[in-house]
């Protein structure tokens, strides 16, 4: 039986124990979108509050898939105290990385770094960072 | 043994001697699974989406073109005559196949998508009422719901559902109004993709016929393991796709009941189904059936190959194929029943269709089948475009396990094996 | 040259050395031409209905069945995401050789016949309104007339038909309101499989465009011996069919400009073209492009066929196709014009088509094209599914020459002596 | 260059000489029935007059390929001065003989034996005879 590559310790740890996640409602946060995708049946929210310019808390909740979850879990921490521009250039390396172009990431994020190889699961990697942008573009920052 | 030493030239029949399927020999007939660093190993546990080719259907598509290709239907040359000659051949060879009274019944499609979009344009959006009701199941793939939801909206026609009961079957006594006067029609599937569910299909088209309500069978799942006889069935219409038995992707079938040939109007209009083109659709004539059916140039290499796994599909023989798959799959369902973090959806009477779909309280499914599909177990996770009944089962995804003839009792413990592997991965 | 000498891995690039096509050569590359009685001395001129196959796309579709057949789109294991690679790889292929902007507007549908009722259906329908004009023109086959006439008398619109003038040219001139805001769309044969006539469809496409009229181009008889590239022709549509150009019967091409995209309903409802199946299509979210245009399971072995038959073609060239059988058309013809009771209908001015049309006073067409079937060409007779235009040249039928990529001088003096054979008969 | 099986000296000479046919209207026939084949734009008609039971006249116009212009002349050869039960008779032998089945037809249609291979010329053939059963059934003779 050969290795799983896609499921290696940092992705399970997160899935696991996915940071930033809560289970009731998100309502302490500003600004709150959802993200989902029938196809897979995976359907979180990401809600999140600012002050001036800078994300200072992000969370998510729901449900979906390891990559899904682990992936929302890696963004609310690669994105917590950073300002909205930055948190919109990573989505769009992101995007592109996850595409398989040769764009830098934080490491943070690297353990979805086997995904790249599975087109199949691009969108579970996305969907926590497509509602993200989504919810900095409603309220434009 | 050496799957080397099986020439092309060897009969299917002598792989299945005594009527048991040796799903070793049988294997040995599908080049896929000894030429692939990815499939030489796999255990290919995705029939239910496709089938894989034997040699026998890959060599008719290979000749088709390498020796008697050339227009269908238009040519007055001898190797034109050939080609029409053998594109008729294999649409009396799906006609044996069904059972058919006539060819002129048995229409070549794209596909079983395709040909039940054409029963629902073609057929029944000219005389649905509004008011009246079109039944399907819960169990519909929506090849078989969509196109049926569209019509009812065009119409002001209602869609209704027959319901599930617990053990996983058509709840019929639930809904009264089935076999009244204020049905429409019935299009119902055979086998369900997701649940494996075999439905008495003979029972219903029985009693609509006394209502005279039309009834389409998907029989794209059930074709492989049960034999169809359309005359014994009654059906008024029936589909199912080629690539789901062995045969080539692109192609499927529609039969139309001789009496509702010209209750049917074509719905994809071109080069060979008109006889007449006037100046007035009124007054254009369509070419006989079944060709006013069949726009657009006839596809010879996909019936062809359609034909041929015809017999490779009664060579084996659906009874003997049924057999086998179920065998394999109260094995697997026998297995999977100890795990309590696993719930099994598919009804353990209904096994022999070869379907077994789970779900697991911890590992989502598409993380299960990644799992499995890189421990070289190939299966399916999703709504299997199923979304009505998964919606009913309450989850948004199942694993789905589905068997054929060339899967073996290895192919279950690498089932079991690679669930196990996941579960320690997810524990 | 001898043809076993041949192997299966050479490319076709060298079958083009200098760009010229060296017919004997590349006849090489289609192993009908070696391998059946039928065929092995055969002239075969009846390449607009449909062409012959070459090993590299026979190979090609093999491959997909015996190395990488699986489900498209819906699987997690590793054979699955080759096979929707190669798919998706095949959807670039044809991206690339129309010269499409995204590969969501390249769609594959069952045929260029298919194509075309989609767009009449999905796209125009919805929008026709009573009194509007749709344009098509009188030398159109009956696919991409028929479809038209059917969504106009279902709105009340009016089929207007550009007529020829002289040449066997369309006659713009005669028809004032053609770019004019009366009209609802534009629907037109690049080249005419009867006549060979050649439109200037780039120009059309442009005073079109002006007028914000759509235009559906059929290149079903033009993608062989033309380059083609949507973004330069500016059309909105783009149809033609896999079997013409040398790939697999039952696949076609829809390209779909990606401004019209989000205008066109999907036709065919079913698997893999809906994310969200709600109880009412209104709330019914259809999958993105081009996939909501792809109901049931993808035709990959169509697919890979096609791509590779792309290959081929530009292997040859689209130019160096034309110089070839134009050249071979012009000897024919000339030969031909000697023959006074020959009349012929192709426009002289319109020979790199390949397609030499003509009737004779005192043979049939189909008494022509039996014995000329008899000696070993293959030609076609009737009205080709162009009745409109046979009204208009006031005979029920011609006999057609179609000339390919592997047709020689031999063949064409194989029509001649054939011609002269049969005069002799019916003297 | 190979024999053209089809095109037969008798096949041929009542195509270059068809019997019994016209140029002008069939007007003095008391039935006329018109048969056409839009695929290959044969278009026929044939008239004939009754005695009776027997058909004492019989005539045909039109234009058709060769094997519909013999075959119409050879039919009218066949069926003057019959009965109508005869004629039938005839008629559906022939519309077997055709199909490839092996049964008995006069002598007289025998030269249309080629077309029997020829599945894509049977239309042409049967086109008179179908044309002068429509016209009996319709004076129910
Ligand atoms: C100009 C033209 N358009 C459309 C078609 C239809 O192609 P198909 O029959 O492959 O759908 C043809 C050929 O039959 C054609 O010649
Ligand atoms: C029950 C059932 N019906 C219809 C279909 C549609 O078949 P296709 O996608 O080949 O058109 C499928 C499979 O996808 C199926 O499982």
């Amino acid at each position: 039986m050969s290795d799983s590559q896609l499921y290696k310790a940092q992705l399970l740890d997160h899935f696991k124990k996915p940071r930033n996640k809560v289970v009731g409602e998100l309502s302490t946060m500003q600004i709150v979108k959802r993200g989902s995708n029938p196809r897979c049946g995976d359907d979180i929210e990401v809600g999140f509050s600012l002050t001036g310019n800078i994300i200072h808390s992000i969370q998510f909740r729901g449900r979906g898939c390891s990559v899904c979850i682990a992936s929302a879990s890696m963004m609310t921490e690669s994105t917590k105290g950073q300002s909205a521009e930055y948190v919109k250039s990573i989505a769009a390396q992101m995007q592109r990385w996850i595409a398989g172009e040769d764009v830098n990431i934080p490491d943070m994020l690297l353990p979805l770094e086997a995904v790249r190889r599975h087109p199949a699961r691009k969108k579970c990697v996305m969907l926590a960072w497509h509602a993200l942008v989504e919810g900095m573009d409603e309220c434009n920052v | 043994m050496n799957s080397a030493t099986l020439s092309k030239t060897r009969t299917d029949k002598q792989s299945n001697l005594g009527g048991r399927i040796n799903p070793e020999r049988v294997k040995a007939l599908f080049p896929i699974f000894r030429n692939n660093e990815l499939t030489r190993n796999l255990s290919y546990l995705d029939n239910a989406a496709t089938s894989q080719k034997p040699e026998v259907v890959m060599q008719a598509m290979d000749d088709a073109m390498r020796l008697f290709h050339s227009p269908v239907n238009r040519g007055f040359y001898p190797l034109a005559e050939q080609t029409t000659t053998r594109y008729e051949q294999a649409r009396e060879r799906l006609k044996s196949f069904i059972g058919a009274e006539t060819d002129t019944s048995v229409i070549f499609t794209a596909s079983a998508t395709d040909s039940i979009n054409q029963v629902a344009q073609g057929f029944l959006l000219a005389r649905l009422k509004p008011g009246q009701n079109v039944w399907v199941t819960r169990m519909e793939h929506h090849s078989n719901y969509l196109p049926w939801q569209d019509v009812c909206e065009k119409s002001g026609a209602n869609l209704r559902i027959i319901e599930l009961n617990s053990a996983g079957e058509l709840d019929l006594d639930r809904h009264l109004d089935i076999f009244s006067d204020t049905t429409a029609m019935i299009a119902l599937t055979q086998t369900s993709n997701v649940l494996g569910t075999t439905n008495d299909v003979g029972a219903i088209c029985k009693q609509a016929k006394q209502m005279h309500i039309p009834v389409l069978i998907d029989a794209a799942q059930a074709v492989v393991s049960n034999t169809i006889n359309v005359q014994q069935l009654g059906c008024d219409f029936l589909v199912f796709s080629a690539h789901k038995m062995f045969a080539p992707t692109g192609i499927g079938l529609l039969y139309i009941a001789p009496d509702r040939l010209d209750q049917v109007q074509p719905v994809r209009l071109g080069g060979g189904m008109v006889d007449f083109a006037a100046d007035h659709i009124a007054d254009t004539t369509w070419s006989e059936a079944p060709h006013r059916f069949e726009a657009g140039s006839p596809n010879l290499v996909g019936a062809v190959g359609f034909a041929a796994a015809c017999d490779f599909v009664e060579s084996l023989g659906q009874a003997n194929i049924k057999t086998h798959i179920g065998e394999l799959a109260s094995s697997l369902y026998q297995q999977l029943s100890h795990y309590p973090n696993l719930h099994l959806v598919s009804p353990a009477k209904h096994l022999s269709s070869g379907i077994v779909s789970f779900y697991h309280d911890v590992i989502h499914a598409h993380d299960l089948a990644q799992i499995m599909g890189d421990s070289g177990v190939a299966v399916r996770a999703g709504h299997h475009c199923a979304q009505p009944l998964l919606k009913h089962l309450g989850v948004s995804s199942t694993l789905r396990i589905s068997i054929s003839v060339y899967n073996t009792n290895d192919d279950i413990r690498a089932v079991v094996n690679a669930l196990e592997y996941a579960e320690k991965v997810f524990a």
